[in-house]
């Protein structure tokens, strides 16, 4: 078993990562603004219940969206809107299912991060933490049965959701099955309110590795450099049998846990260290220093992902409110075996 | 001065911590924040030492709970949701619930699942997990619907030997009042009459308490006098009472948030009609949520769980029977 | 040739491998061993790569099997007990019950429950927690009785989209034999007239089928006819089969070997006294285990769970109110 | 974090030692000739249910009850005869329970190894495997919430009770809380018939230890010198402040998972390895070559053992069967909350 600590590998030609490179960028300002603009809906009291967001969380998360491929599986939680969209998921999905939409992947019966298209390899969270990881060792597991090879399955948690036995369970057994995971580990240094020193005494939760033995990584979660680099290595080695992956990155949510939270828990320390620094102004200062973009261009780009959001949004803001007459209220797909309970 | 359902909770907490040192409380987030709700607020201040988070662990926060009732203490559990309250499941039904029946010593716990449904919640923060509590041997199951009962029935789990699921409504956590704590209560084990009427009795619990309310409300102005029972705690079930209520009324309808299949609903109609067969003057009713999970949108969710109006539609088809 | 309920099982499970590529065994020990009652004895040799030894993971165990269901298996889960379902609780009551309702993907997984009483199974190796699964929208829940269900339930429960909880009767796995394996069968949600009768109807289900028909025995040697409904499945539950039984008796008593809390009986009660009140010559009624854990010895064990002589008891009581 | 793989520790004087080592090599030989009984009462029809053992386990496990004292926890697991012997049950206990008698501790409403008094800190096992750790840990913090220092409590587990959600969640949280915990690993091969690679991945268990911020300790378990010191370690490390210390003990089932097994699965080659030997005979051959004791001793030591195991018997044999007549059938210690459902 080896136990890298920072493994970057190596993503083919300089100028094949700078085009990943500038793709994750502007995946991670799509989701930027689409984060934004859902909590502007959500002050505007125009969303049902809770928002969270992925604000300083995006680097990470694209990096894991972009090193999949078509036929690999994706599990994302809550702070996931970038990996999302480079999976492939639409601004559509994500706006429909936030704002309840009938049209949308959920039919509203399912709301906020709880989306997905599990025929599409994306599959939609339960709110449970760590119950996805087992789910996306079975369809790994489906997938070697059926002969389907070299597909890998990543799938995202957080600091806290580490504490789970959910976890354990599925790491281990994904070690055991030397299945094809990669299980990415965002550490925030907070769940909820909660620090990691009451989350867990480990130095690193990258230590971990070694006792399920699996492959360890770490690295910085707020450097698009770093993110991309060690996913991509990830990826390949679970993709060519090397088995799970376990990738723990360093990084500071930059917004509460959910909109309703205004987060003055977060160790104003934290704001100021390295890890703290917004991602995004990371990758922007990186573009700009090594002149793969102009700040005319950073300006376009963003403003094409406000465009592309706001028409999004106008378009599910003209559509139905879900029906509850239309509703067959039945939980099974074997119609014949449910249970009419008709009122009295 | 006026107290919510949630800061009676909290109150309730506050007095349990201050009159009993064996009484702590650990949960996610409970300590320096007070909680997702706030249930906690301010109590890690006031209690040095006493209101722990918890790592995201529902097993080993229940499982440590049991350890330190044999060893003298008197925890009380947060979960985050009742909907989490799975994951703690085993420990719950199997190790607490089974403890003084092996034992002989007692395992004083008392564990808090905020449930029930809200608006947007959607499939896994909504859920009325009471039924499948109920179900095993040597739990008691709580379940108050007004501010006073938050108060003196959470303090009473407390105090009570046995493990106790308190099932907090969120819905209720701020849009119910009240003037006052109160400073008497009704023991566990008994049912209240929340409101008197001889037409036909409502038996309900939580916050379909407020539903059934309603219903007898516009009922009354068509001459219809509904009975409202208001159950307090699903384990013990106060058959008794309702059966009284059922001997003046002759009606019964039951209603509960939870789904159909061996819900409170079930249980309530199964005791009255093997005991108290010759007291209907007509079939008793029941009325449930939906059997699928909990739909986020607020248009499928108010169609989900009975509303004040599908419990009207229920007791006029009932006054027909 | 004679067959057991354990080997119709196994027989099951070899044709569900070998008709279908999509199906594979998963639980502790049932690769090479055979599993601990031998229910997949020999599988792992005849089906080699198809029959999986699973770690001490219950929760993993369910949430792979969901995975692999969403990309197209059916897959077949032993839980070396039912009592250690609890560990696999969240996975199947959330992930897998919700799964087709939220996404439109179906959920075809089997989870092998052994469950029910033995003499000295004791407080954790003797649940039957039928109803708990029940509760739940989403789930199938089957408790079959009979061999010949045995066999062909647990084939149609792999053929069935949706998630199936299979409940075996750990009792009746050496105890029961049968000519040979069926090949016809009551499709799933439909009870059986276990023997006809037209004095009382016993509604009953996996053991406690057999001890309701010893008591059918009994009492028709004092001239009383009892019919005994098997219902085969407790979810879905043929209310239709088990009213026409009561319009034909007028009285009904209902068996389960499950706590009485919100079980199968209150259920049955519920739906019969609500939809079929004047059906009924009597008050339904019914008898349950006793609200306490499973105990080890025999001798408790025998008082704790319904019998053929607590029900002929109990069915002499009905005949006369 | 310091981790140690073999920390023997000293045990204060050779000649205390000795007598420790005496004292544990009695144990084990009672804790065997329990065992045996037990499993002739089995065969011979006298017990309900099955029969867990120990045999081959006797080493680590009365090292875990010497190595506690009055107002410690134990939470034994089903092949721990010799450390609950050693920890204070009595023989009777063990065989009241096993043979169902009503005086015994758990009154036969549970039976064989779900046994314990919980008000003299031992902690009767439910079967859920992972399940008893956090209620150590539960009885850990009670102590240091009323101010009860110097206590700490073990637990044992299995090889494949570390598979369980359960495991990763308490010991995680007394890493947290840095509880006096020693939570004892019987690495036996086997999990029933399951092989550890079909449990986990890792080379050594003990590897676990720094993904959690614990103490590890490893050890063969079937030497008793090893298991004594390692033990002894441990327990002063946890009673220090120390906090966790997992330890992890290589030995081999020397029976069936229960007397009903055959344990025709077991590997022919481990039978003959350096951790197949029976624990029992290496500590013989120890004490007779550090001349600690002469051969005639052993014999009178064992039949000592025998003769207090069949008084126990043949005590517990003319105890009268519960009468369920006698029973409450009441789940809770409130009586008055309880619900009586009347039979029809
Ligand atoms: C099993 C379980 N318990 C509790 C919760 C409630 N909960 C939702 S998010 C959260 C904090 C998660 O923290 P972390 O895993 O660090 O992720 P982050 O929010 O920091 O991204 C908690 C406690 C849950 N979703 N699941
Ligand atoms: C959660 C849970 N799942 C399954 C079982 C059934 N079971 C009892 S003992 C056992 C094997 C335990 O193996 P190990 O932990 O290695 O201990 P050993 O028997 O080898 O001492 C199993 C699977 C259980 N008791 N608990
Ligand atoms: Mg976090
Ligand atoms: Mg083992």
């Amino acid at each position: 078993m080896v136990h890298t600590v920072v493994d970057r590998g190596t993503v083919g030609e300089a100028s094949v990562f700078r085009d990943t490179y500038l793709k994750a960028y502007r995946g991670m300002v799509l989701a930027r603004v689409l984060d934004d603009k859902l909590a502007s809906l959500y002050r505007g009291g125009k969303i049902h219940g809770g928002v969270f967001l992925g604000r300083g969380q995006e680097a990470l998360s694209v990096a894991v969206g972009l090193s999949l491929r078509k036929g690999d599986i994706f599990a994302p939680l809550i702070r996931d809107a970038a990996g999302r969209l480079a999976f492939g998921e639409t601004v559509l999905d994500a706006v429909r299912t936030y704002m309840g939409s009938p049209l949308g992947p959920m039919r509203a019966r399912d709301g906020n991060v709880h989306r997905g298209r599990p025929r599409e390899g994306l599959f939609p969270m339960v709110s449970h933490l760590g119950a996805m990881i087992s789910v996306v060792n079975g369809a790994l597991l489906a997938h070697r049965f059926k002969g389907k090879a070299g597909t890998v399955g990543a799938t995202c948690l957080g600091d806290g959701g580490t504490s789970t036995g959910a976890f354990h369970e599925a790491l281990n057994q994904a070690a055991v099955e030397r299945l094809p995971l990669i299980l990415v580990i965002a550490n925030n240094e907070y769940a909820y309110s909660t620090p990691t020193t009451s989350q867990f005494a480990c130095e690193n939760l990258v230590d971990r590795a070694i006792g399920y033995g699996v492959k360890g990584h770490s690295l910085e979660g707020n450097d698009l450099d770093a993110c991309l680099k060690t996913l991509h290595t990830a990826v390949e080695q679970a993709r060519s049998g090397q088995g799970p992956q376990l990738v723990v990155a360093k990084l500071l949510r930059l917004c509460g846990h959910g909109e309703h939270d205004d987060s003055n828990y977060v160790d104003p320390r934290f704001r100021t260290a390295p890890h703290g620094r917004d991602c995004l102004k990371v990758a922007e200062e990186h573009l700009l220093q090594q002149k793969w973009a102009e700040a005319k261009a950073l300006e376009t780009w963003r403003n094409e992902a406000i465009q592309k959001v706001e028409e999004a949004v106008a378009i599910v803001q003209r559509e139905p409110t879900p029906d509850p007459y239309k509703e067959n209220w039945c939980a099974l797909s074997a119609k014949h075996l449910s249970e009419g309970y008709d009122e009295p | 001065m006026s107290i919510t359902y949630l800061e009676a909770i909290r109150e309730a907490q506050a007095k349990a911590l201050a009159d009993d040192p064996r009484v702590y409380i650990y949960g996610q987030d409970v300590g320096a924040f007070g909680g997702a709700f706030k249930a906690t607020k301010n109590l890690a201040k006031e209690f040095p030492g006493r209101v722990l988070d918890a790592p995201i662990s529902e097993d080993a926060m229940v499982g440590s709970a049991i350890g330190a009732a044999i060893e003298g203490m008197r925890p009380i559990i947060e979960m985050q949701f009742a909907d989490f309250s799975t994951i703690g499941f085993n420990q719950i039904v199997n190790q607490a619930a089974s403890l003084f029946w092996r034992t002989n010593v007692t395992c004083p716990i008392t564990i808090r699942l905020p449930g029930g449904g809200t608006s947007g919640g959607g499939p896994f923060h909504s859920q009325s997990l009471e039924a499948i509590y109920a179900h095993f041997p040597g739990l008691i199951v709580m379940t108050p619907a007004t501010v006073e009962d938050a108060y003196s029935m959470l303090l009473e789990a407390v105090a009570i030997d046995d493990p106790v699921i308190f099932f907090e409504h969120k819905y209720l956590y701020y849009h119910l009042k009240a003037e006052k704590l109160p400073t008497e209560a009704m023991p566990t084990g008994k049912a209240r009459i929340a409101r008197a009427g001889r037409d036909m009795t409502i038996v309900a619990y939580s916050a379909m308490v407020h539903e059934a309310l309603a219903v007898a409300e516009e009922l009354a102005t068509e001459g219809t006098e509904v009975e409202v029972v208001d159950l307090r705690s699903v384990k013990p079930l106060d058959t008794d009472t309702i059966m009284a209520s059922v001997a003046r009324t002759g009606r019964l309808l039951c209603v509960g948030e939870s789904w159909p299949w061996g819900g409170v609903t079930a249980e309530v109609v199964a005791r009255v009609s093997t005991e108290g067969f010759d007291l209907l003057d007509a079939p008793p009713q029941r009325l449930n949520a939906k059997d699928t999970p909990v739909p986020y949108h607020p248009n499928l969710w108010a169609a989900h769980r009975p509303t004040a109006r599908s419990i009207a539609a229920a007791a006029r088809n009932l006054l027909r029977l």
